[in-house]
């Protein structure tokens, strides 16, 4: 099952995709440019059945000067979860928004803008979800946010 | 002049003491949560430990209430709001703060966004230990609260 | 005209609800999280894997810790390739179920007082006190178990558990008649919350609703059967799915897992095999260091779906650790719900979602 | 139609004769079972100072302070969330946990546990301890 959607995945976007790889049982991970997440996120959606989104998560890669977003989809008939990944550049750091292909991201990519600072292109509201209202600094949970020291008594 | 009639009335240590007695048993509590203690909120209000026998009684308009239990962790999104709701409470009004997040931020030493000890945002009478405490902690808060409220206003001496 | 509903409000808690109002029709729901953000993922990134333990758990310490615990526990388990052994398994499962009824019963209470059934309010609770009890005799502690650790869990059963565990699971099951007669076959129970805020299967797969939410739309997904971790595989149960998908499916729901929660327990009880807890000594003390790596661990907690991306960088401390809570992904389902609806049925739609918001901030 | 309604009505009706669930709290006590997680204990004879429970701690509430020469935990019970990870790691088993839950304080200062007040054992339980005795569908629960 795992390895005819990496065949489906690599047979459709031959040059897009930098990686692909099962990682166990029901884990397939798929690694593409940045330009071409949407199309392969629709594809995954449409053609797979990747309907259900799990997680939007940003992992900040500060030694490279990368950040990485990683969609969770899982799929409810085939019952696999696909890491679909891409990785932009952390000076720049936009990326056209999957909500139109997954609804359910809505509060995933917003709640990853606030605590990277990773624009998604076309998200409707972008605003503070968590963080209070006066937050002011850069996003908590990229690399060089500095949490506050041991208390001391 | 009203006001000092009722002041001198009040220097009566005989008439002050059915005050707090009365104060000190029909402490109502506002419903508010803050953090993770709430079901144990819900614990203690209901029919095993029923602190209404203690005239603590949940109630949801806090402007007929004098207790705030400020239950776990306060934000600093939430410490307005818990500023707020304290300064529209009548007085007199007691505050008791349940588990180690409420006394002093606990767990969340390191966190960005919580308030080290609700005591930087409202004065706080009594602190219940423990993450969450158990309904006889909460219990043993009430009764300490009501000892503290029974001397209100009478020297000792 | 805007109408602000919380944070101090019987019904919402932690929550506010900006809503559009025009007379008593509701045009616009929009959410104001975040009254109880702490930081959780960026706190796991400053200790080790073996402290995360119980900070994780805190994520939903109002009802279903051991589901949360389980979670990390299981991520961490994956990268490092720690084997737990079969008696802890069941243990873990025993444990989740425990507190599933536990978290149910809540919920149900929850439900009950929002309708104005304050008996049912006072049944419940009185009930998951019952279930409380067992659960302390297992780990110490009434809601903050920290039971499940990396490699096993911490303690066994103790003496005499099994026996009040089968007597209590048997007045409980005697005891959901009662909450049937009560609430679920009551004419005027369903007549508040049936037909309101109907969810379809299609928008709550669209939406990315989990749990029993999302099984009393109509579609079967429950990460039990799909993809059983620990033991799960070995019992006999079902998965109860609703028809509607309204108000009042989502309500009852809840009572009919906690009926196969009781179908589980009483295997689990009956199989539990005889060994150690954990898989060695040294496992569960010292702070294991997980290799370079990444690993996503799924595990369906009383509210639904817990997902655990974990992203190591071979050192004590994880080096990004993303918690996709059920919660959280169940908020898209407000606003898609309450758009013309009165205001009355606000509290309603709401409160049979079940969201924590301590689940949502994080 | 009309039994739906009456039906729920005559059930709560029965309820208000069966046993109260009520324990009594001061009067009477839950029995605290073996595992419970109270405040923690120090056993000074046995501790080495060896700093493992103030490393594992997640909350910070042990620290090491001279005391009579030795260096002993000091316990901030404001700050313990009663995980007893340091229970588990004590290599030398000083820790241990007890039953005691009722140490509320006026001031927060009072939280703190110099080694001395941290290696004395709990009060003794007041009340009457009971436990859930019968569980009966008919009548009700009973603790005794």
């Amino acid at each position: 099952m795992e390895d005819r959607v990496v065949e489906d995945v690599k047979a459709s976007f031959p040059d897009d995709v930098l990686e692909i790889d099962v990682q166990r049982r029901g884990r397939v991970s798929i690694s593409v440019k940045r330009d071409r997440i949407y199309d392969v996120g629709l594809f995954l959606r449409d053609k797979l059945g990747f309907d259900h989104i799990a997680s939007v998560s940003g992992v900040d890669y500060i030694d490279k000067k990368e950040f990485e977003v990683v969609y969770h989809a899982w799929s409810i008939d085939k019952k696999i979860l696909a890491a679909l990944r891409t990785r932009i550049p952390r000076d720049n750091p936009v990326l056209k928004s999957l909500v139109d292909v997954w609804e359910g991201a809505l509060y995933h990519e917003r709640e990853t803008w606030e605590m990277f600072g990773i624009k998604f292109e076309g998200h409707p509201n972008l605003s503070l979800l968590l963080l209070p209202e006066d937050w002011e600094g850069i996003p908590p949970l990229r690399k060089d946010f500095i949490l506050p020291k041991r208390p001391q008594e | 002049m009203l006001s000092k009639v009722r002041e001198r009335l009040m220097n009566i240590k005989f008439l002050r003491r059915i005050l707090n007695w009365g104060r000190a048993w029909s402490l109502w509590s506002v419903h508010l949560e803050t953090g993770c203690c709430g079901p144990e909120d819900m614990g203690r209000a209901c029919a095993r430990f029923d602190t209404e026998r203690f005239g603590t009684l949940p109630f949801p308009t806090l402007r007929e209430c004098d207790l705030l239990f400020i239950t776990g962790l306060v934000t600093k999104k939430m410490a307005k709001r818990v500023r707020m709701i304290y300064d529209q409470m009548p007085d007199p009004k007691y505050v008791i703060a349940i588990g180690e997040c409420a006394a002093t931020g606990g767990f969340y030493w390191d966190s960005y966004s919580v308030v080290q000890g609700v005591d930087r945002v409202i004065p706080v009478d009594v602190y219940v230990p423990g993450c969450p405490p158990r309904p006889e902690a909460w219990i043993q808060g009430i009764k300490m609260l009501q000892e503290k409220i029974k001397k209100e206003g009478i020297d000792e001496k | 005209m805007k109408l602000s509903m919380g944070p101090q409000h019987p019904v919402t808690s932690h929550f506010r609800f900006i809503l559009d109002v025009d007379g008593d029709a509701v045009l616009n729901f929009e959410w104001d999280v975040g009254y109880t953000h702490r930081g959780i993922e960026k706190m796991a990134e400053n200790r080790i894997y073996i402290q995360n333990i119980p900070v994780v758990e805190r994520i939903n310490s109002y009802c279903d810790a051991i589901g949360t615990t389980l979670g990390y526990v299981e991520v961490v388990e994956e990268l490092t390739g720690i084997e737990i052994p079969e008696r802890a398994k069941y243990l873990r499962v025993i444990a989740a179920e425990l507190n599933r009824i536990a978290s149910h019963l809540y919920a149900v209470s929850l439900v009950g007082i929002s309708a104005g059934f304050e008996t049912m309010l006072m049944w419940t609770i009185n009930d998951r006190e019952l279930i409380l009890d067992l659960l302390v005799k297992l780990s110490g502690q009434r809601i903050t178990y920290t039971y499940p650790t990396i490699g096993g869990v911490r303690w066994d059963m103790p003496d005499g558990f099994k026996e009040d565990a089968l007597k209590r699971l048997d007045y409980l099951e005697k005891r959901l008649e009662d909450y049937y007669k009560m609430m679920a076959w009551n004419r005027t129970f369903q007549m508040r919350f049936k037909n309101v805020g109907i969810l379809k299967p299609s928008d709550a797969v669209k939406l990315g609703i989990v749990g029993p939410n999302l099984r009393a739309s109509g579609v079967k997904a429950d990460v039990r059967k799909d993809e059983p971790y620990e033991v799960y595989d070995r019992f006999d149960f079902e998965v109860p799915t609703g028809k509607n998908g309204d108000s009042f499916d989502r309500a009852s729901m809840r009572l009919k897992e906690i009926e196969q929660s009781i179908v589980i327990l009483r295997q689990a009880l009956k199989d539990i095999p005889k060994g150690p807890i954990k898989g060695s000594p040294k496992g569960s003390k010292i702070p294991p260091t997980a290799p370079r790596g990444e690993a996503y661990s799924r595990v369906e907690s009383a509210r639904g779906e817990f997902g655990y991306y974990l992203v190591s960088d071979g050192k004590s401390k994880p080096y990004r650790l993303k918690i996709s809570t059920p919660s959280f992904r169940n908020l898209p389902a407000l606003p898609h719900l309450c758009r013309n609806v009165p205001l009355g049925d606000i509290p309603v739609i709401f409160i049979t979602f079940d969201y924590i918001p301590l689940d949502v901030d994080r | 139609m009309v039994l739906s309604i009456l039906r729920p009505f005559f059930l709560g009706l029965y309820h208000v004769f069966k046993r109260t669930f009520t324990v009594k709290h001061p009067y009477e006590t839950l029995k605290p079972p073996e595992r419970h997680r109270g405040r923690v204990m120090l056993n000074m004879d046995r501790c080495i100072g060896c700093n493992s429970c103030v490393n594992i701690c997640p909350n910070k509430a042990l620290t090491l302070v001279e005391f009579n020469g030795r260096k002993l935990p000091q316990y901030n019970a404001g700050r313990c969330c009663f995980c007893v990870l340091c229970v588990d790691i004590c290599p030398v088993l000083a820790l241990s946990m007890t039953h005691e839950v009722e140490y509320s304080v006026y001031k927060k200062e009072d939280h703190i546990y110099p080694p001395d007040r941290f290696s004395q054992p709990p009060e003794p339980i007041k009340g009457k301890i009971v436990t859930v005795k019968t569980l009966d569908k008919k009548f009700g629960v009973k603790h005794g």
